[in-house]
């Protein structure tokens, strides 16, 4: 049977065993927890709690700035310590809100559960935004704007994704095992307030138990599993759509334009929290792994848990890491140290040793095509950047520049190590200051 | 004979009497700027401006499209009468060049990760803030040196810009592309320089770099006409630095350089370039 | 017809004026430097060499051989395409404007080339036909277009590379414009003659 | 911290292919044809094949020495560079002839231009030319094959390519015969450069580099195919003047042109569409130069 998939993309090894097979753990209250106010695309939100204040597990600590913005929560209950700068896993110091833990993980008595047969659409979005879901799968896309569309553009697929293609993470498959019913009820939520007719859950073929208990749950429902063939960056949305569908979203264009909306799995559950149970999205689960860590896990993390405490319940480190990611190895970021808490796209820390670091000085380009083989969205990955990086920024934009998903897939198969990601990217951030500029003058 | 100068006359009169008629009747305005600006160009057509020849390049100009400093064969001659036929700012101001205001290389100013990738300063400074702790100084890749159109920028061992005197024209490429804003334009006749551009309070800047300034008033209150003290960072008041350099000795940081005794590198002051052929 | 058709393609190919007669190397070098520019001068000479062919052929066996002054034929020449260009330029000018700013700015760059001046010349030493002579410039035209639109690309393709310091520039277009050249040399063999 | 931590833009992983053994790749798959041509030719294709190869690897050490540059032929692109040169040549060519070849190849055809990757033409064909147009006579002495040992001299003749051509010009016909040979050229008997010579080692390691995903189909799908289609097309209106596809798929280097000249990476465009366009691109230089094409115009915008 060939299943469907997109084109181009790359095979990278997947290192999945280091915790594919490990259940969710809960993990334990940290001594601290430091909760960035800036945690999704779009404006941060701004304190709304003082120094010394009494918080509730579950209290807004943030509030939402505009319409692409969404609140902060206390992941538990205890007392606001600081709101200063913290390191972020931006790489940057930035506003957090620090709490100590009182231990009794006290709930809001505000939140209250809701009977979805008695919402509307409009209310289950607000639920939502306020209860700050935003896309789990690492974009960190505040959820209720994908919820709502605007009128003209009809939804006529909506996709889950089960993807989960980049390697060595696995918490999302962890979910899909454990967690079905949270999943397929926020799925219903969604197919409900977007009016879509078809609802396709996409999974990736090595995850054959996931398939097998998705396929047994949705019989009968109007979900349907559909199995895709392994291949990175088929978790990225236009690659999943791509896949799934067979259309291709336009350049410069969204998903809506087709009428297709595409929500990660775990979005999908923090979605059915926030609406039958009004809780606030202050946990996910993460995967911490790598060659550098002592036992691979999948815990069931707070937003605002501090580096240093996954690493000690994880027992602890084999070696000093030489890198630290947050997410996965394609396209997580590098950090500064432990002192960095989690946020809402945390979908996993990975701790590679020194040695595992790719350190090969660049090499001049020999125009081998591979990068505009490996390329999902079909630009010449090596013309852009060397574009980008003579600051040639009318050609990069005319070789579609700003189309790049900056999946990494060109980099990673790259025989001459030419940062041609981080190339682009910063072909990207100079072509968008540049419009800037000529905007205001 | 007759009728080799009869035929070819004629045909010179009819192509005359065909040109002059539709010069006439086929005229087109034209910016007086840009003949002008045409008659400064070398006329040579060369191209090497990019554009078909001197009449686009001229026609550029005018549109403001392009900069003035764009045909080589022209030299700095014609830059100076373009400027003044296009009314832009004429270079008559005095002579300023570029000065990196850092001294903190790789050995000097402690560096929080290695960083790997693009050599690129800009792109660098997207990864936590560049590899080096102190927010103000060098980032050491190399955007300048790439930048600068002179050849006047030079990376040393240890990772640090110094700009040659000499060689700078003050074309202010280097400036527009540091991301630390590092780089200062400075009279040319200014050679006393604070070599620092942290902010941050001298406890802090003693943490991490050998070299920064950490604001002590010491070089203020020894010429207190030439320096001024801002945020905890000193600057050289360039208008009035006859003296500065007596402050030098007293700088506990050593932060303090006098360009035309040595440079940033440790080297002595590159001798004047009067000895190389000059492209002109 | 077949006739026609070997002068055309001897014309592009074999005896490419720029790469194999090397005529016309100024603009060549001048205008290669982005393939858009490359493509409007092409469009510019294409015309020019055209019309200029046309009429100096006129002018060779309606003027110069009844008076019996072939020998000014050079001057003659550069008289009548020099001003012709002058006189469509200007027409273009104040007709088109729009066609003047992709076209016309090239036109006085070529007025007195010797790509034009040679096809003329060439085109009367081989007694063509007029129609032989007007299939000969179109395809001296493109097959200078050709050359140009080829050397801009690589030199576009240049840009991105480490080339040396004291090769940049005119050093190393023209060791390429000379390895296109040797390039071309090999079409020899494609038409005889 | 104890240890300073690595930072960098993602990814953060790497496929672990790298120049060098894409290079080390290539040379593997020309060494069956470099050893059939050793066995057929004798010393002297071995030593054009050495000569070559050595002057390669010593113009380019010599190039960046004098240009400050680091010293990179352990990358093996100069090596590939020789191995082509010396099977683009007879295999009685000159010491001299082959050196100079390689120091053309090496200085001007990449050096000049900025080394690896900087050079818009393949330096062996910009080699080839100039040889072919400074030594014509030269560069146009064939020789059959003779085994080694067999003690039987090289014998100097024309290709069948060649042959073909000289009895169409004179007869206007195909000499009878001419395709009776083609399974012995196949394998390896073909009169030509050094490389022509077999037609299946050539395949051979071909088919290597496309298990190594080095080559991809589009320029040798399009160039063979617009070979064949236009070849099949004249063999099909006159077999008594033309030969058939499969005479030019076996002799005329055109197996050596599509697989290895026409798909050097540097000087080939990198999109799908380019490639292809490129491929049928090489077709029109294949047909004006006879045999081993001097397709190295790439076509640099695509």
């Amino acid at each position: 049977m060939s299943l469907k998939t997109f084109a181009g993309g790359i095979h990278p090894p997947d290192n999945k065993e280091w915790s594919a097979h490990k259940a969710i753990e809960d993990c334990p209250l940290p001594a601290e927890f430091i909760v960035p106010l800036a945690q999704h695309i779009g404006a941060p939100s701004v304190a709304c709690v003082e120094v010394g204040q009494q918080v509730a597990k579950g209290e807004e600590i943030g509030s939402a700035k505009g319409f692409v913005s969404v609140p902060v929560h206390a992941p538990t209950s205890g007392e606001v310590v600081a709101v200063e700068n913290r390191p972020h896993p931006w790489g940057t110091l930035l506003p957090a809100v620090v709490i100590k833990p009182d231990g009794e993980d006290r709930w809001s008595t505000e939140l209250q559960p809701a009977d979805p047969s008695e919402l509307s659409a409009d209310e289950m979005i607000e639920k939502v935004r306020l209860a700050g879901v935003v896309g789990m799968g690492g974009a960190a896309f505040p959820a209720h704007v994908k919820m709502s569309p605007p009128p003209e553009k009809k939804i006529n697929t909506l996709i889950f994704n089960g993807v989960e293609c980049e390697p060595y993470l696995t918490a999302d498959h962890r979910m899909m095992l454990e967690e079905p019913e949270r999943i397929l009820q926020g799925a219903a939520l969604l197919q409900y307030v977007l009016g879509a007719e078809q609802v396709v859950i996409g999974i990736e073929a090595n995850k054959p138990d996931a398939i097998a208990l998705f396929e047994k749950h949705c019989a009968g429902t109007p979900v349907e599993v559909m199995p895709l063939q392994v291949k990175y960056p088929q978790g990225a949305e236009k690659q999943l759509i791509a896949a799934v569908t067979g259309k291709e979203v336009p350049s410069g264009g969204l998903p809506m334009d087709i009428g297709v909306a595409v929500q990660n799995v775990s979005t999908a559950a923090a979605i059915t929290d926030a609406v039958l149970y009004g809780r606030p999205l202050i946990e996910r689960i993460c995967t911490v792994t790598g060659p550098a860590i002592r036992e691979p896990k999948n815990l069931r993390i707070r937003i605002g848990t501090p580096l240093s405490h996954l690493v000690e319940v994880c027992g602890g480190l084999v070696e000093e890491p030489g890198k630290i990611i947050l997410g996965g190895p394609m396209m997580g970021f590098t950090q500064l140290g432990f002192d960095v808490p989690t946020t809402r796209g945390t979908s996993g820390l990975l701790l590679l040793r020194a040695e595992d670091v790719v350190s090969q000085p660049e090499s001049p380009c020999i125009r081998c095509a591979r990068c505009v083989q490996a390329c999902p969205i079909n630009l010449l990955p090596t013309t852009v950047a060397a574009y980008a990086r003579r600051d040639l920024l009318a050609e990069a934009t005319e070789y579609c520049a700003m189309d790049c998903i900056e999946c990494g897939s060109c980099s990673y198969v790259c025989p001459s190590t030419i940062p041609l990601v981080q190339a682009i990217r910063y072909g990207k951030a100079a072509i968008l200051a540049k419009k800037r500029s000529s905007q205001v003058s | 004979m007759l009728a080799a100068i009869l035929s070819l006359g004629c045909i010179g009169l009819i192509a005359a009497v065909a040109l002059g008629f539709a010069a006439k009747k086929f005229a087109v305005e034209v910016d007086p700027r840009e003949l002008a600006a045409l008659e400064v160009l070398p006329g040579a057509n060369c191209g090497a401006c990019g554009f078909p020849g001197c009449g686009g390049y001229a026609k550029a100009l005018v549109a403001g499209s392009i900069d003035l400093n764009q045909c080589p064969p022209g030299g700095a001659d014609t830059v100076a009468k373009l400027a003044n036929i296009l009314g832009v700012e004429a270079s008559a101001a005095a002579r300023e060049i570029a000065v990196v205001l850092c001294q903190g290389d790789n050995r000097k100013a402690q560096v929080k990760y290695h960083y790997l990738g693009l050599e690129d300063c800009t792109a660098a400074q997207r990864i936590a803030d560049g590899p080096k702790v102190c927010p103000g100084g060098c980032v050491g890749l190399g955007s300048c040196l790439r930048a600068c159109p002179f050849d006047a920028i030079e990376m040393t061992a240890d990772g640090l810009a110094v700009i040659s005197r000499e060689k700078c024209t003050g074309c202010r490429k280097c400036v527009a592309v540091c991301p630390r804003k590092v780089i200062r334009m400075t009279p040319y006749e200014s050679v006393v320089h604070v070599l620092c551009n942290s902010h941050d309070k001298g406890a802090l800047v003693r943490k991490y770099c050998q070299v920064g300034c950490i604001g002590c008033n010491i070089c203020k209150k020894t010429i207190p006409d030439a320096y001024k003290i801002e945020n905890f960072l000193a600057e050289v008041v360039y208008e009035q630095d006859a003296e500065a350099a007596e402050a030098i000795s007293k700088c506990p940081t050593k932060c303090i350089l006098d360009f035309s005794v040595a440079y940033p590198d440790g080297s002595a002051q590159l001798p004047a370039v009067t000895d190389k052929p000059h492209a002109a | 017809m077949a006739e026609l058709l070997v002068i055309l393609v001897s014309a592009i190919f074999v005896n490419n004026f720029v790469l194999a007669r090397f005529l016309g190397i100024c603009p060549f070098l001048g205008v290669s430097k982005k393939v858009e520019t490359a493509l409007g001068m092409g469009m510019a000479v294409t015309f020019v060499m055209t019309v200029a062919t046309v009429v100096t052929w006129f002018v060779q066996y309606f003027v110069l051989i009844p008076f019996g002054i072939e020998y000014l034929q050079t001057i003659a020449f550069i008289l009548v395409i020099a001003s012709l260009v002058q006189l469509v330029e200007m027409v273009v000018q104040k007709v088109s404007p729009i066609l003047y700013q992709s076209l016309g700015i090239f036109l006085p760059l070529i007025t007195t080339n010797c790509a034009v001046l040679g096809l003329a010349v060439l085109s009367i030493q081989k007694d063509y036909t007029f129609l032989e002579s007007v299939v000969f410039a179109i395809g001296a035209a493109l097959g200078f277009t050709l050359a140009l639109v080829l050397f801009a690309g690589l030199r576009e393709r240049l840009e991105l590379c480490a080339v040396p310091q004291s090769f940049r520039g005119t050093a190393i277009a023209l060791v390429t414009a000379g390895l296109l050249s040797l390039a071309f040399m090999g079409f020899a063999g494609l038409v005889k003659g | 911290m104890s240890q300073q931590l690595y930072l960098s833009s993602s990814p953060h992983i790497h496929s672990g292919e790298t120049t060098t053994k894409v290079m080390r790749a290539v040379i593997y798959s020309l060494l069956p044809a470099c050893g059939v041509a050793v066995y057929f030719f004798g010393p002297s294709a071995l030593s054009v094949l050495l000569i070559a190869t050595l002057g390669c690897l010593a113009t380019e050490v010599v190039c960046q020495r004098l240009m400050g540059q680091p010293v990179t032929i352990a990358d093996g692109s100069a090596a590939i560079t020789g191995i082509l040169l010396a099977l683009n040549l007879p295999p009685t060519s000159p010491w001299w002839l082959t050196l100079f070849g390689a120091v053309v190849a090496i200085a001007i055809g990449k050096q000049v231009y900025g080394g690896l990757g900087s050079n818009p033409f393949n330096p062996a064909l910009v080699a080839r030319v100039v040889l072919l147009i400074s030594f014509p006579v030269q560069m146009t002495t064939w020789s059959a094959p003779a085994l080694v040992g067999s003690g039987l001299d090289l014998v100097t003749t024309a290709t069948p390519l060649g042959e073909w051509k000289n009895a169409v010009m004179l007869t206007g016909e195909m000499p009878t015969g001419l395709e009776g040979g083609l399974p012995s050229y196949f394998l390896g008997t073909m009169p030509g450069s050094i490389g022509e010579v077999s037609a299946l080692a050539l395949l051979l390691g071909a088919a290597y580099l496309f298990y190594r995903r080095i080559l991809t189909w589009h320029i040798p799908t399009a160039f063979v195919g617009t070979v064949i289609l236009l070849s099949g097309l004249f063999w099909l209106i006159n077999p008594a003047k033309y030969p058939s596809p499969v005479f030019h798929m076996v002799t005329g280097g055109l197996i050596l042109g599509a697989f290895f000249m026409a798909t050097d990476m540097v000087t080939t465009p990198v999109s799908t569409r380019g490639m292809l366009l490129f491929g049928v691109g090489c077709w029109l230089c294949f047909i004006s130069a006879g045999h081993a094409p001097m397709c190295f115009v790439a076509v640099p915008t695509l």
